[in-house]
Parts: C-alpha cells; sequence; structure tokens
C-alpha cells in the first residue's frame, strides 16, 4: 500500500549554524523534503523545551533541534547549556514513555549544509515509517470528561 | 420497604451501564478511591470509607468547555455545548454527605443566574447512595445537617443490612423509575430500623452556633494560629465535594478552540490578584479565613446555604494537617459570642 | 526527644531564636508542623517516623519570617533542601538554626560548612517501597511506561500540592501561572497534566533533595516523586551533580562540561 | 444572552477604536445581530466580560451612557494578556461580550439631588456611563460636578469629552494632574485628588458623591468626603474586584457574603464599611 | 622567524661559529621577514637544511645531530653540535583556561582567546568591554601584538567617547511587574551562572526608606548579547528576550502547525 501520511515537522535551529547551514543546502541547490517548517532561534540555550512540548501537543509528527557543533556557538556556550537541557529532557521523556525516535538533536554548522539534507530527509523518512505521532490524547483521558 | 442483594446490585449497574447510561462508581485506582465511568462492575468497590475524589464532577466536572470557537476570516463561529442534552449518568456509591453535596452545589449554581450546563447534567442525574456502616475521626457530617443515613439529595440510599444485602429507601421519582423498571431485582421486606446499621458520627459542633460566632469573628486571632501551617495548595478545594470556585481559560489554536471552565481554589495566592498587583487576600490567613468563613459565614448569610457536609476529604488529603473539623470545634468553642 | 525539647527550651529562653518550625502532635494519629514560640511549648514537639513533610517549606512563610529568628527541626533530606535553598540564594547563610535529626541524635547546625558536612554524611535514602517502585517502572517498555504514567496522571486534578509541599518550589509566580503564553495547559486533562509534571521534573532536575513531600502530599496518591527523582538521577548519573551537599552556587542545569555525553546527537 | 448558556457572548463587532492615552483604547462595539441588540439594555455601573477568542475574557464596566443605546463603549488600559490581545484588533474584528452584569447606580433615588463625581486616571471610564446618564437626564438633578484627576496630562481619558464637559453651563467640571505630569499647555490645577477636592470644598448637603479611583485615591478621598459633611450612605464607589464568571459563581470577587460582581460593583459607603475589607 | 633571529644573534656574538637550523617550512610571513630570513642565510651563513631531525645522541662530549637534506635528496647529515636548540611552538599560558571562563570569553582548543569575528571584530571578544591584543589571541611577534593593543585601545577610547552605547535590540530583560512583587523573578540567580557574557546582575529592591524588599535579576543591556540562554532557563519564566519573546516564539509555532 502506499504511504500517504505526510509528517509535520518543526525545525528548531539557531541563526548562526543550523540556519545559516540550511541556507547553504539552498544556495547548493541540495533537494530535501518539504515536510519541516523551520523555527529560527538566536542559538540552541534559547529553546525551551516547552516548546518542544508545545510542538508535540499542537501536531507536530516530529521536530529536529539543531545548532552549532561544541565549541563553535557564537555566543560561547549557549549550545552547551542546551545539550544538557536535552540529556535531561530526552531521558525524561523517555521516562515518561514517550517515543522519542521523534524528537532528533544535531549539529549542524553553516558549512554542513549537505548534513542539514540528509539530516531532514532522514527524520521524514523515519518519522514517515513511525506513522502519526502518538498524541497524548485528550480524548483518550478515560475520566469523566471523556463522555465530552 | 424494599431490599436488593448485593449480586442484583451488580446486576442493577450493570443493566443501567447497558441501557446506555453512564455509570460512575467508586473503583480503586492505586491506593486510593475514585468515582469513575464503568462498564462492567467488577471493579467497583464497596470497602471504602469515603472517596478520594468528591462525586462533584458528575455536576461539576474537573474541565468542561463553555462554548468553542472558530475564526472564520474576521467572523467568529461560537458553538454552545449545551444546546446538546447531557448525557444520562447514574451515580453510585455516593456517601449521605455528597448527595446532599451534589444538591447543594446545584442549588448554588442554580441562584440568581441559572448555570445551564450545571442544571442540565443535574437533571439528567440519578443519585443511588449508600449509607456510611464505618467512619472515622475526620467525618463530621452530623455537624453540618447530614448524617450517616441521610436521604437529602439521593434518589435511592442503599443501606448494607444482614446476608451481603442492602435495604433499599427509593427517595424520588427518578429512583422510582428505576426501581420500577428493575423490580425483578428487588425483593419487599418489611420496614426496619436502618439507624442500627449506620455508623456513629458524634456531633463535633453546631453549625449554627459556628455560623452566629464566626458572623464577628472576622478579625480573631483564631485565623492567624492556624493558618501558620497551611502550605496553600489546592487539596482541600479540589477533593471538597461543595467547593465550587472555579477559572475560565482558553484552550486550542490561534484558529480554533474553546473556551474552559476548570476548578481553582481560592486557596490559591493568584487567585484574587489584581492585575495592579493589588491582592486584596495576600497572605495565607487570609486566604484560609475565607475558605472557613465563606463555607460557614458568608454563603449561610446569603444563601442559606452551608457550603460544607462533614465529609471530611479535607482533612485527609491535607498534606500539613489543616483538620477543618478541629478548626470548626475550636471556632465553637474559642470564640466569645457577643 | 528529650534532647530536642530540652535544645529547644535553651534556644527559646536564651532568646537565640523566636520561634522553632518542628513537628507536632497531629490529627488521628498523624504529625503535624507546630510552631513553637515559647519555651513552655517546647515539650509539644515530637520526633519520630510519622514525620516526613519538609518542614524547609515554611523557612520563607512571610507569616513566620515575621516571627523573628527560627529553628527548624530537619530530617537529612531536608538538611539537604536547606544546604540547596541557600545554594539558590533563598536563604542566607547563617538565617536560620538547624536542628538536624536522625533517628536519636540531634545535631545543631549554624553555619554553611556544618550543614553541608552534615547533608554530605547523611544520605537520603529511600523507603524500600521507592525503591521497589523505581525498579518496577524501569523494568517497563516505553510503550508500557507511557501506559503507566498515562494512568498515574490521569489521577490528576492539578490542586499542585506537590508544588505547595515542595520547599525547592519557591518561584512567586510559577509557570503554571505564566499566560503569556500560556505553557502550561491549565485544564486537569491528560495533556495539561503532562506538561506539568514534565515542567516540575525539569524543573527540580539536578535540585531535588528526594525528600518525598509531592508524593506524601498528593491527594490522589500519584507516585509523583519518582518523576523528580529520575530528574535528579539523570543529573547525576549524567553530569556528577548532587544536590544540597553545597552553599555554593552552582547547578546542574546552569552550568555544563565539555565532555558532556553527546551520544544521541547526530 | 445568545442562549441560555450564561457564558456565551454576545458577538460585537468593533465599530471604532479611539486612542484615549498612553495603553488606553476605547472600542464602540455593535452588536452583529440586530435582535440582539435591540433586546439589550442595561443601566449605569453596570459592566460586561469582554473577550478575545482564544485570549481570554476581561472585565470593564460599560462606558456608554445607557441612553445610546446602538452601541456599547468600553475603555481599557493594556495590562494583561487579555487587554494586550484586544489593544491589537482592527475595527471591523469580532470580540465577545457578555453581560450587563452587576447593580446599578441608584440614579432614581439620587433624583433632585446634586451629584459630585470625583475620578481619578483609568475610573473616569465606569464614571462617564453615569455622569453621561446624568446629563441626558439633566433635569432630575441639581447641580453637577466632575472632578478628575490623572497622573498626568497625557494620562486623562476621553480629552475630547472634557472639552465638551469644560464648556457646558450646567455642568462644572475640574481637572487636575499629579505634582510634575502637568506641561506648559495645562490649565487644570496641579494636585492629588484628594488635596484638590479639599480645596474645592463642595457643599455637602443634599449632595451624592461618587468616587472612583485606585485603592490609595479612594482610601483619601472618602477622609475628606467626611470632613465635608458627607454621610457614608451618599458616598457611592464602583470596586474594582478581580471577576472571571461575572455572574456569582466563580468564586473570585467574594468579599464576606457579597459577590462583587453580582452584588455590586456599586455599594454606597455604607454598605462597604460593613464588608471585611478584602476588596 | 624567531629561529632566524636567534641563529643571527648567534652569529654576530661568536663569528666563528657554525649555526645549523634544520626546518620543514619556514614561517616568516611579513613585511620584511622573508628578506630577515635570506639575510641570515646568505649574509650571516646560518647553514638552513630543509629536513627533520631523525636522532640527537651524546658522542665524546658532543651532541651528534642526525638527520637528513631533502633538497639533496634526502643525503644523510651528521652534525656535531655544542648545544642544541629546540624551537618549539608558541603556546598559551597555562592560565588562560581559567582567565577565560571567569571572563566569560570564548576560546580555542588551543586555549587561546578566541576574536568576535576575525575579519570584522579582530580585536573584540564575544563578552561586551572585554578586548584581546598580543599572545593571548595566538602567537605573535611585536608589531603584530602592538597594532592590535592599539587597536584594542582604539576600540575602547570610541567606547568611552560616546555618552550612550549602541546595541543591537537583541536582548534579554527580566520583568518588572506591579507592587508588591516588582519582579517575577525569584532570585535564584541560576541565569548568572549560566550566562555566557556574564551579564546578569543582582539588583535590590528596596523601599522608599531603603529596606530591601528583595534581590532581583537583573539584565545588563551593555553586557547582554542576545543569545537567550537565560530564558530558557528561567523556571519562573521572568526573563524574555527582546525580539525572540516567549510570545512571539510561541505564536510562530502557533501559526505553523494551526
Amino acid at each position: 500500500m502506499e504511504n500517504t501520511f505526510e509528517p509535520k515537522i518543526v525545525a528548531y535551529v539557531c541563526n548562526w549554524c543550523t540556519y545559516a547551514g540550511a541556507d547553504l543546502t539552498g544556495t547548493s541547490r541540495i533537494k530535501y523534503a518539504a515536510n519541516v517548517r523551520i523555527v529560527r532561534f538566536p542559538c540552541t540555550g534559547r529553546i525551551d523545551y516547552n516548546l518542544l512540548l508545545k510542538a508535540l501537543a499542537l501536531g507536530a509528527d516530529g521536530i529536529i533541534v539543531s545548532g552549532c557543533h561544541p565549541n563553535d556557538c557564537h555566543y560561547t556556550s549557549g549550545n552547551f547549556h542546551a545539550r544538557r537541557r536535552w540529556i535531561v529532557f530526552k531521558q525524561m521523556m523517555e521516562y515518561m514513555g514517550y517515543d522519542m525516535r521523534r524528537v532528533k538533536f544535531s549539529w549542524v554548522s553553516a558549512a554542513e549544509g549537505a548534513k542539514w539534507a540528509d539530516i531532514v530527509n532522514t527524520t521524514v523518512r523515519e518519522i514517515r515509517e513511525l506513522g502519526p505521532a502518538q498524541r497524548i490524547q485528550n480524548e483518550e483521558f478515560r475520566m469523566m470528561n471523556s463522555e465530552g | 420497604m424494599k431490599s436488593i442483594t448485593h449480586d442484583n446490585l451488580l446486576k442493577l449497574l450493570a443493566g443501567l451501564a447497558d441501557e446506555g447510561k453512564i455509570v460512575y462508581a467508586p473503583v480503586r485506582k492505586g491506593q486510593k478511591v475514585f468515582f469513575a465511568p464503568v462498564q462492567n462492575m467488577q471493579p467497583v468497590v464497596f470497602d471504602y470509607i469515603q472517596t478520594t475524589e468528591s462525586p462533584k464532577l458528575v455536576l461539576f466536572p474537573r474541565y468542561e468547555p463553555l462554548i468553542s470557537f472558530e475564526y472564520q476570516g474576521k467572523e467568529v463561529k461560537v458553538d454552545d455545548p449545551s444546546a446538546a442534552a447531557p448525557a444520562e449518568r447514574v451515580l453510585f456509591g455516593s456517601r449521605p454527605c455528597d448527595a446532599m453535596a451534589l444538591k447543594r452545589l446545584a442549588e448554588f449554581f442554580d441562584r440568581d443566574i441559572p448555570d445551564a450546563l450545571i442544571a442540565g447534567r443535574q437533571k439528567a442525574l440519578t443519585v443511588i447512595s449508600m449509607s456510611c456502616i464505618k467512619a472515622d475521626a475526620d467525618c463530621f457530617c452530623t455537624s453540618t445537617g447530614s448524617s450517616p443515613g441521610d436521604i437529602c439529595g439521593s434518589d435511592i440510599l442503599l443501606t448494607p443490612v444482614e446476608n451481603n444485602g442492602y435495604a433499599a429507601e427509593i427517595l424520588t421519582g427518578k429512583g422510582a423509575s428505576i426501581a420500577d423498571r428493575c423490580s425483578s431485582l428487588f425483593s419487599e421486606i418489611p420496614e426496619i430500623r436502618k439507624e442500627q446499621y449506620l455508623a456513629k458520627v458524634e456531633k463535633a459542633f453546631s453549625h449554627e452556633e459556628v455560623r452566629k460566632k464566626l458572623s464577628h469573628a472576622f478579625d480573631h486571632d483564631i485565623w492567624n494560629g492556624a493558618s501558620l501551617r497551611c502550605i496553600g495548595c489546592g487539596a482541600c478545594a479540589f477533593v471538597c465535594p461543595m467547593c465550587s470556585c472555579f477559572d475560565i481559560q482558553e484552550e486550542g489554536t490561534a484558529k480554533k478552540g474553546s473556551r474552559v471552565r476548570c476548578w481553582d481554589s481560592c486557596g490559591f495566592s493568584l487567585f484574587t490578584l489584581h492585575t495592579s498587583g493589588h491582592n486584596p487576600r495576600h497572605n495565607q490567613s487570609e486566604r484560609w479565613r475565607q475558605r472557613v468563613m465563606h463555607k460557614f459565614s458568608y454563603q449561610p448569610e446569603a444563601a442559606e446555604l452551608t457550603g460544607c457536609v462533614g465529609c471530611g476529604r479535607c482533612s485527609r488529603a491535607c498534606p500539613s494537617d489543616m483538620n477543618l473539623k478541629e478548626q470548626l470545634q475550636d471556632i465553637a468553642a474559642n470564640v466569645e459570642t457577643v | 526527644m528529650q534532647a530536642l525539647h530540652q535544645k529547644v527550651k535553651e534556644l527559646l529562653e536564651s532568646g537565640k531564636v523566636q520561634v522553632v518550625i518542628g513537628y507536632g502532635e497531629g490529627s488521628g494519629g498523624k504529625s503535624r508542623p507546630v510552631f513553637i514560640r515559647s519555651a513552655a511549648d517546647a515539650a509539644k514537639l515530637v520526633w519520630d517516623d510519622r514525620c516526613h513533610q519538609n518542614l524547609a517549606v515554611y523557612i520563607n512563610k512571610p507569616e513566620i519570617k515575621k516571627m523573628g529568628k527560627a529553628a527548624i527541626v530537619a530530617h537529612p533530606a531536608a538538611v539537604r533542601t536547606i544546604v540547596q535553598m541557600i545554594a539558590e540564594h533563598q536563604l542566607s547563610s547563617g538565617a536560620i538554626i538547624v536542628l538536624a535529626v536522625e533517628n536519636d541524635t540531634l545535631e545543631e547546625l549554624t553555619d554553611n560548612s556544618s550543614l553541608e558536612v552534615y547533608a554530605q554524611s547523611h544520605p537520603v535514602l529511600f523507603p524500600p517501597f521507592v525503591v521497589k517502585e523505581i525498579e518496577d517502572i524501569a523494568a517497563l517498555s516505553a510503550a508500557e511506561r507511557f501506559e503507566f504514567w498515562q494512568n498515574e496522571l490521569e489521577k490528576c486534578f492539578k490542586c499542585y500540592a506537590c508544588r505547595a509541599a515542595c520547599p525547592l518550589c519557591y518561584c512567586e509566580r510559577c509557570i503554571v501561572e505564566c499566560n503569556q503564553p500560556q505553557w502550561v495547559s491549565v485544564p486537569s486533562h491528560a495533556q495539561g497534566n503532562f506538561e506539568w509534571h514534565m515542567n516540575r521534573a525539569m524543573h527540580l532536575a539536578g535540585r531535588c533533595v528526594s525528600c518525598g513531600s509531592c508524593t506524601i502530599a498528593c491527594p490522589a496518591g500519584i507516585p509523583i516523586g519518582l518523576l523528580t527523582i529520575e530528574a535528579s538521577r539523570i543529573a547525576r548519573t549524567e553530569f556528577g551533580f548532587e544536590p544540597g551537599i553545597s552553599c555554593d552556587a552552582s547547578s546542574a542545569m546552569s552550568s555544563f562540561r565539555n565532555e558532556d555525553k553527546e551520544t544521541f546527537i547526530q | 444572552m445568545p442562549s441560555n448558556n450564561i457564558y456565551n457572548p454576545y458577538l460585537m463587532r468593533i465599530e471604532k477604536i479611539t486612542d484615549e492615552a498612553p495603553g488606553v483604547k476605547t472600542f464602540r462595539l455593535k452588536f452583529t445581530n440586530d435582535a440582539e441588540r435591540e433586546q439589550f439594555n442595561f443601566k449605569a455601573g453596570q459592566f460586561g466580560e469582554y473577550s478575545v477568542f482564544g485570549e481570554g475574557e476581561s472585565t470593564f464596566c460599560i462606558a456608554s451612557s445607557p441612553m445610546r443605546k446602538e452601541y456599547v463603549e468600553c475603555t481599557f488600559r493594556q495590562a494583561g494578556r487579555v487587554t494586550s490581545a484586544l489593544a491589537r484588533r482592527e475595527e471591523g474584528d469580532v470580540i465577545g461580550f457578555r453581560g450587563p452584569y452587576g447593580n446599578i447606580f441608584p440614579l432614581e433615588e439620587w433624583k433632585g439631588k446634586n451629584l459630585l463625581f470625583i475620578a481619578g486616571g483609568i475610573a473616569l471610564p465606569p464614571m462617564r456611563c453615569v455622569i453621561w446618564n446624568a446629563l441626558d437626564l439633566r433635569d432630575w438633578f441639581k447641580d453637577i460636578t466632575v472632578v478628575y484627576g490623572a497622573r498626568s496630562v497625557a494620562d486623562l481619558v476621553y480629552k475630547y469629552e472634557l472639552d465638551e464637559w469644560g464648556k457646558r453651563s450646567d455642568m462644572r467640571l475640574t481637572t487636575t494632574v499629579d505634582p510634575g505630569g502637568e506641561n506648559p499647555q495645562w490649565t487644570g490645577k496641579v494636585g492629588f485628588v484628594p488635596k484638590v477636592l479639599e480645596e474645592l470644598a463642595p457643599a455637602s448637603s443634599n449632595t451624592i458623591a461618587i468616587v472612583c479611583g485606585p485603592p490609595v485615591m479612594i482610601k483619601f478621598t472618602f477622609p475628606v468626603l467626611e470632613k465635608l459633611g458627607f454621610t457614608p450612605e451618599t458616598m457611592y464607589t464602583t470596586l474594582e474586584n478581580r471577576m472571571k464568571c461575572g455572574v456569582g459563581k466563580c468564586g473570585r470577587c467574594n468579599v464576606g457574603p457579597v459577590y462583587v460582581c453580582k452584588d455590586g460593583p456599586v455599594f454606597s459607603y455604607g454598605e462597604l464599611k460593613k464588608l471585611p475589607a478584602e476588596y | 622567524m624567531y629561529t632566524a633571529k636567534h641563529a643571527m644573534l648567534y652569529k654576530h656574538k661568536v663569528h666563528d661559529a657554525e649555526a645549523y637550523v634544520f626546518y620543514m617550512d619556514i614561517r616568516a610571513g611579513g613585511k620584511g621577514y622573508d628578506e630577515f630570513v635570506r639575510r641570515a642565510i646568505e649574509e650571516d651563513s646560518v647553514n638552513y637544511i630543509r629536513g627533520r631531525v631523525s636522532r640527537v645522541y651524546e658522542r665524546n662530549g658532543k651532541l651528534i645531530v642526525h638527520g637528513a637534506d631533502t633538497l639533496l635528496g634526502a643525503q644523510q647529515v651528521e652534525i656535531e653540535a655544542d648545544m642544541v636548540v629546540l624551537a618549539t611552538a608558541g603556546i598559551s599560558n597555562p592560565g588562560s583556561e581559567e582567565l577565560a571562563q571567569k571572563l566569560h570569553i570564548s576560546y580555542d582548543k588551543y586555549r587561546f582567546f578566541s576574536e568576535a569575528h576575525p575579519k570584522l571584530r579582530p580585536v573584540e571578544t564575544n563578552t561586551g568591554g572585554i578586548f584581546l591584543a598580543g599572545a593571548c589571541q595566538s602567537p605573535k611577534d611585536i608589531p603584530d601584538t602592538v597594532s592590535q593593543a592599539s587597536a584594542a585601545a582604539s576600540k575602547v577610547l570610541a567606547l568611552f567617547s560616546r555618552d550612550e552605547l549602541t546595541r543591537e535590540p537583541v536582548i534579554a530583560v527580566v520583568n518588572r511587574t506591579a507592587p508588591p512583587l516588582f519582579s517575577t523573578c525569584a532570585g535564584c540567580f541560576m541565569c548568572e551562572t549560566a550566562c555566557p557574557y556574564h551579564a546578569i546582575e543582582r539588583e535590590e529592591i528596596k523601599t522608599r526608606d531603603g529596606k530591601v524588599i528583595r534581590s532581583v535579576a537583573r539584565v545588563n543591556p551593555g553586557l547582554c548579547q542576545g543569545c537567550g540562554t537565560c530564558v530558557a532557563f528561567c523556571k519562573s519564566k521572568s526573563i524574555d528576550l527582546q525580539g525572540y519573546s516567549n510570545e512571539q516564539v510561541y505564536a510562530e509555532v502557533l501559526e505553523l502547525l494551526s
């Protein structure tokens, strides 16, 4: 059967590395899946884990979070702080049973246009296989309000 | 007088669920007992003194949409959920105090400007209560106008008697319609004195007396002492069958969503905070006083509606052992009568 | 207990403190927090295995601060909490006299270094059932864990007793009260509850001293303490960070090491 | 309401937006449904719940006169989530409105008396409704005096109406700004409202004083009025407690036995004195 | 370069001595530098041998340097030397890492301090108000050091010559709310340690009579570079980044997914 599921993927990227890298992907005419909606931040350090939660709640099937390689941060250490946050966030989400294959973290520098395309394409392919996200369905809430 | 055996009671409930009614019954979740909709009666429990969460959620759910909306260009389309007829619900296993609380809660929402959502649910609700044969130290229903076998608010009141059976009092038309439809499950027994089976709950104070004393106790020292250990969580209000404070919030995306009513508590510091930064009830002692005064003085003064039925849930739920019964006894004993 | 009464009597009589935050006899065989203000009431204090609540939650309560200098009866977890509060600038050093109690021992701790020494030498031990719960959850598959937490959190009606009972949840305006934007959905539905508990865990990562007060406080009986315990476990294993043993301001989440593990990052 | 669901708002179209002062706007709202407009009635002192769908509801009084039935006006200062969202609306947008709620200024009872209005800052809007109402029923009353103060000249709201009121011969208007808030063109007084009031010393006999303003202004104004001979029963104010439902259910505005939204917001000083000071 | 200088000085002092320099590449970039090396070779007869040294050992009180001359077809060379000087690379000061962390400036993997931009901002660091000059940034000779120092000094003077500082508008701000709270900041100062630029300061909120009510964070707008790490870190959401505010970013996500 043909797989017609087109996942909605949100990418939270930093301005200096990955956003520039994604730009390079375009100027290098490398094609990649059109499922990604990019949100630009000054730095990965700015990316609040709540934005990841909200994106999942609002219907994203996958998330890519990407920034500068360690030591390359435009702001010295924003990505190191971000990395700590991701480590805890990822493991906490897994502890609560969430399928973290849907959330990709990566370092893509301004020179890695091809890597960006690759990450997007792999993510889209993997999430297409996983199918739509297991949303924490309020309808499934089997108590009082399940009746609507 | 009618009676029903345990097995037949389960059959009765299962039958109601099969009819398409939503049957709420006490079920165990972890260590605690909650009311939840049940399809089959297997998980229903009977050996509890009081459920953790009160059955107020059948009238006044934890959250419910008040309206839903969708932007269509510059226009907005609003849908009113009260237009749909509420589902028929049966509440089983509420205690007499709970049944009274539901009745008072419905009255509260109905006064002055009636709340159609709550009234609609009240109309479609049948309450099958269970008298208390056990009570604990936190129970004080007899001090607030209820009692372990009180009939107020119930459509059918069951009292456990010998031989795994229940004496059934059919109290209202709604109760009678169920009893009539399932008459084969009931049997006739001679009148019994149900008091002999009921738990004994000593009267701890008189709510009339407390009400009188509270009317001039606003500035009394008693509030400062008692509220010191209150940490300002909302546990008491959220388990209370009569606490009716709520918040209105928006849910959804930028284009479509709903306006939702959710439970709230007067014990939260931000409950009364003005945008200007002014907070009429700035300290926890003021908020604790508000909770007690509201239930035992303000509401009785304004609407002859005592805001407490003595179920004792708040005392059981409180993480820092604020004991409402003790506080009221304290008021009855230590606040001077003018 | 006698030593505790004696100590408290001394402290109040000498005027060194004006109030002692401790445990007293509560209703129905429970213990409850009490605030002893006169030496004559010192005997009202109790200390036994019913005394679980983390009393550090009262230290900064305005009504209690107004009473003057305080001493506090603290079990090992509460001592750690106090150390962590000092590290997070919620308490200045020497502002409170800590009466550290464990089993039959009583120590008076007044300065940062003695608090640190005590905290480091008195680990917080989980009761066996908590250890078992932790192990049980670890043994579950991802899907089972999802089911487990969905079932548990469905009981949550967002009374925020967990927040109120936690001495390290001291923000005057919690993230749930922030509505521009509304980070945490207010209704207590699955999404709202998930967001709230996730936020609580993330906020306490590397800060939770595992006192268990939140679990005790939860009226719905959700083992919510497991979430913050897990968050702190992650901080411990990943960053080697143990909260509540150093009064110096540093935290697992606001610091970093170059060699933090990043195997999951592409 | 459009249905018997008390939380279901009327849909109102923003017909006109007026910038009053920094962060302060006035909306003129029109019912999108003619039948609803026909049957809509309110009285001076009442308020409504104005809502931006997706952002929430906010409480302000109805600032227009009940005698002008074709529209409803409200004035608000941008402060929280809802007022910020309202401020972003444009003319032609649709917002929600629930109301009218609350009690009223007893204008009928005040027939034949002098009226003294004292307002501070953003508290003129609740007063504007009753001032216009009184001016529309001008022959009911004797002297009408308005004392209005704001922090600075820029913060005065309804500037165009203040001019109009100042020119009218059948009322007396005194405007004042706090010291330091004046500008070279300012012709009004300089000083805090209670002090200006003391200087004006309006006669208290057969006069009703209606005070509206920030809590601190009210706190200092009532004693001045008492000194001038006003009795608690002749002094009125409107309370502005935090509200959500507007219909006496949600519990926020509960002060003693009253719900400000349902039993208020208009209270005489005499009534207020009987309530616990939790407003 | 410095090897040429050492060899030349040596030849000037000890006229009849021989100086050998084993090299692979001569790095003598800069005005007159190549001429300087040529002078050492040609005028002062320093023997430059292109090739690596394979062995140094002692024999009869002399140091025998065994190497190859790759320009002569990898011919084996053996030199009896009285002294062998190892011309090592310039490395950073051992304390530079600690200093950089203290100053919250970035540094490279060799612990040399990084400039904000190699071409456009060569003497500035990413941290406002901290400038670089000399070998802390990379090994440097005197003219480069002097010119960089002059540049740094003029940057500082340019900074001081203005009454007001011009900044990018993207900076973090700690909220201020109505009294009695004044700010929702809880004063945990975790942002202080997280900030790469030391831009978080403590501000005491005082009553009119000078009593401190509470201590809250404040962002120094002159130092903040707008990375937003503090924003994501703040538990009570009391800091926001102008231009990338919580509300703006959330609205963006909301719009993307609705």
